[in-house]
């Protein structure tokens, strides 16, 4: 079972950076285990973000990203009190999404 | 954890604004495989939607010159263009060159910043895939080092 | 006091005599808590066997002990501890001195070997590079022990294989095969007398310092 | 490279990645040395430490009803009285009197896990890293390290077993064995050394802030695991070639209690990021 994220979401004028940290694996599928057979991929597949509810962000990620996954990005006309969701879905079709309020 | 079953509504509630509000690339989310698979940067990108390939310095690419450790290297990209479609981070060296693919939207500035994993010292590719077709790139060498006691 | 002192040590179950010590155990008390300690403490895992620390040689349990007082060695000690750990050395059975320096350095590179998480079968590094600089080409190197670029060049090894550059060649070999034999409390592990390096790897790791075609010397 | 150059000040313009902007400021980049990249990548890690993660994990775990006891740890008394967690960090190890021995911060929540959640103390000490209730020792851990980010370590030295254990731990550090001699003194004992790129803290003095013992817990980038300080320590005794030192054994926190002693003043800073 996913563990929580982290989000941190900072106003700066008429907009804010959001940095978010997932709890995932991220097993790149070209790893071999101490048998010598290939770890299948497990990764992140779909990062989204919601602000208020309305969707602002969509990103496709491979198995390259790093395990327990950082990203940065900056929502235009967010400030302080709106809310931020994030939502990760993998590969296996785990997925989750936690809520952060803007700072 | 308690917030399981919360996490899985909100997940759905969201999957359905998402939908309703009109976003096609958000309501299908499709994970583009061939994109991911692919092993090269040109082919990656060419399976973005790209026809032709460009080096521009209005790309930015954000990048250590040297990573401590091949395992988390950040990485980003951004530019201020406008007219883009999505952007891309590559590593050439990895097996599978592309690491993230990010939609521009109205309500995003065009710049990301995430970490990848790079298996060896390689170019590391920012990319503007543009409404025109276009796929504006700027790279950078990453050295990657051996660190610790190699044990 | 005397209470105080029995009570830590009962607690510990260590089986010291009483002893009329006014401010805390003594020296002798405390190395003899410490060896109960590491006794209690650790244990074998894999191919790490607890007489690695419970039954350490005279050279380490010298060499540690002035560590803890902050003396060096006297001199006296210090030469019969070179003495015979000089004595150990196994000089190359065939006369043969220098090996691959290509091998000498993937073994100079690789810092493998002898944990508790590695196998008895594996091929053991030699870790130079966590403590020397060697090829420049490296960037990643260690500071522990000396720069080790241009090692033959400035020794003035030309030839290996000439008369003149044999004390070289021989001290290579020696301080590589076991490093104390040189300086008794030596920081550098004992590659060869430790077995952590085989004979043909020792020759590889000379050839890497001592070829003239080696980047070390180029 | 002047591209690298141009997009590392075009970023700069944009002014988002202040961590570069050091480097990039400089008018050759091509001449940086290596340290200088090295530190330039540490700065772009510094924001976005996924130990995070594992603090709010261990949070949630202090707060939580667990166990045969189906209790929470709020009344742990971790030295400072039931409860307090705040400062706790910088003042361990330490004896205890109702165990009557020297714990560090995670021997001590084993003991808590145990007397308050009905937990088999010796089954966690018997758990891998990273396995199981041992992992959440670890988030505890690194939940309760942060709460002491920025004071400064002030280990209790009154205790005859205080003492006698930072004496115990000096002689650990010094002691030479396994296959290559190493003692922690091999590596820690003298000044401005490294192992390849990595600078080494002399330990056998105080270290300075947020150096060595005011380090850990801290995520490490290599292999994406929270590291607690036992196996920090752990994996120092396997890579010099040691036995294996048991969880919250006497070895191991004697060690502790001689790197904490000395590293007495020094701010911490853990939950670290390390390579």
């Amino acid at each position: 079972m996913a563990d929580p994220m982290r989000i941190r979401a900072q106003a700066a004028g008429d907009k804010a950076t959001v940095r978010v940290l997932m709890s995932h694996e991220m097993e790149t599928g070209q790893r071999k285990d101490a048998a010598g057979k290939i770890v299948p991929a497990w990764h992140i597949q779909e990062v989204t973000a919601t602000l208020n509810g309305k969707p602002v962000l969509s990103a496709e990620w491979g198995p390259s990203v790093s395990k327990n996954p950082f990203l940065q990005f900056v929502v235009k006309g967010a400030k302080a009190g709106d809310k931020i969701a994030v939502t990760w879905k993998d590969n296996k079709g785990d997925s989750r999404t936690d809520e952060a309020t803007v700072a | 954890m308690q917030t399981r079953r919360e996490t899985l509504q909100r997940s759905v509630a969201v999957a359905g604004l998402l939908a309703a509000a009109g976003f096609p690339q958000f309501a299908q989310a499709a994970f583009n495989k061939t994109a991911f698979e692919a092993k090269s940067v040109p082919d990656a990108i060419k399976a973005t939607g790209a026809a032709t390939l460009l080096e521009s310095k209005d790309v930015i690419l954000t990048a250590p010159d040297i990573a401590e450790n091949g395992a988390v290297v950040p990485m980003g990209v951004s530019t201020a263009l406008p007219g883009v479609k999505h952007l891309l981070l590559l590593v050439e060296k990895n097996p599978l060159a592309l690491v993230a693919l990010f939609h521009s939207s109205e309500s995003l500035e065009n710049n990301f910043l995430t970490r990848a994993k790079m298996g060896q010292t390689s170019d590391v590719y920012a990319v503007a895939v543009m409404a025109d077709g276009k796929a504006l790139w700027a790279k950078k060498e990453v050295k990657v080092t051996l660190g610790g006691c190699g044990g | 006091m005397n209470t105080k002192i029995s009570c830590v040590i009962a607690a510990l179950a260590v089986a010291l005599m009483e002893v009329g010590c006014a401010s805390g155990p003594s020296v002798a008390e405390l190395n003899t808590l410490t060896d109960s300690i590491i006794k209690a403490s650790f244990r074998s895992e894999g191919i790490a066997k607890v007489e690695r620390v419970t039954a350490t040689d005279e050279t380490n349990r010298a060499c540690s002990q002035a560590d803890v007082a902050g003396v060096p060695l006297d001199e006296k000690t210090a030469k019969a501890i070179e003495e015979s750990n000089f004595k150990s050395i196994r000089w190359p059975a065939d006369g043969q001195f220098l090996g691959d320096w290509k091998q000498g350095e993937a073994i100079a590179q690789s810092g493998r070997g002898l944990t508790w998480t590695d196998e008895a079968t594996g091929t053991n590094g030699g870790n130079c590079y966590n403590c020397h600089q060697i090829d420049k080409k490296e960037i990643s190197y260690g500071t522990i022990g000396p720069s080790l670029y241009n090692y033959g060049k400035i020794r003035g090894v030309n030839d290996p294989k000439s008369p003149e550059a044999k004390l070289m060649v021989e001290y290579t070999w020696g301080k590589i095969w076991n490093a104390k034999a040189y300086n008794a409390c030596s920081n550098m592990p004992r590659a060869g007398h430790m077995g952590i390096l085989t004979e043909a790897q020792v020759r590889h790791v000379v050839a890497l310092l001592l070829d003239p075609q080696s980047p070390v010397n180029k | 490279m002047s591209l690298a150059k141009l997009t590392m000040q075009k970023t700069l313009s944009l002014a988002l990645t202040f961590a570069l902007c050091a480097g990039a400021a400089a008018p050759a980049l091509a001449q940086k040395t290596t340290s200088q990249g090295i530190d330039e990548y540490r700065a772009m890690l510094a924001d976005g430490n996924p130990s995070e993660l594992f603090e709010a994990k261990g949070e949630d775990l202090w707060k939580k009803a667990r166990g045969p006891k189906n209790a929470t740890l709020e009344k742990c008394d971790l030295g400072q009285g039931p409860g307090v967690v705040k400062g706790v960090f910088v003042t361990l190890p330490r004896y205890f009197a109702d165990t009557q021995r020297m714990q560090d911060l995670e021997s001590r929540l084993v003991t808590c896990m145990e007397t308050l959640q009905g937990l088999n103390g010796a089954e966690i000490a018997k758990t891998p890293f990273g396995k199981g209730e041992q992992s959440n020792v670890t988030a505890l851990a690194t939940w309760i390290a942060s709460e002491s980010k920025g004071l400064k370590f002030n280990l209790p030295q009154a205790h005859t077993q205080e003492k006698t254990f930072y004496e115990v731990g000096k002689r650990l550090f010094y002691q030479r064995g396994g296959t290559h001699d190493f003692a922690c003194a091999s590596c820690h004992g003298e000044e401005g050394k490294r192992i390849r790129l990595q600078d080494l803290p002399v330990l056998s003095q105080n270290p300075g802030d947020g150096v060595g013992f005011a380090a850990w817990p801290a995520y490490r980038v290599s292999n994406g695991q929270m590291w607690s300080m036992q196996l920090r320590l752990n994996d120092c005794y396997r890579q010099q070639r040691f036995p294996y030192p048991g969880f919250g054994s006497n070895a191991t926190i004697a060690l502790s209690t001689y790197l904490g002693v000395n590293a007495k003043g020094s701010v911490s800073v853990a939950p670290a990021l390390k390579r």
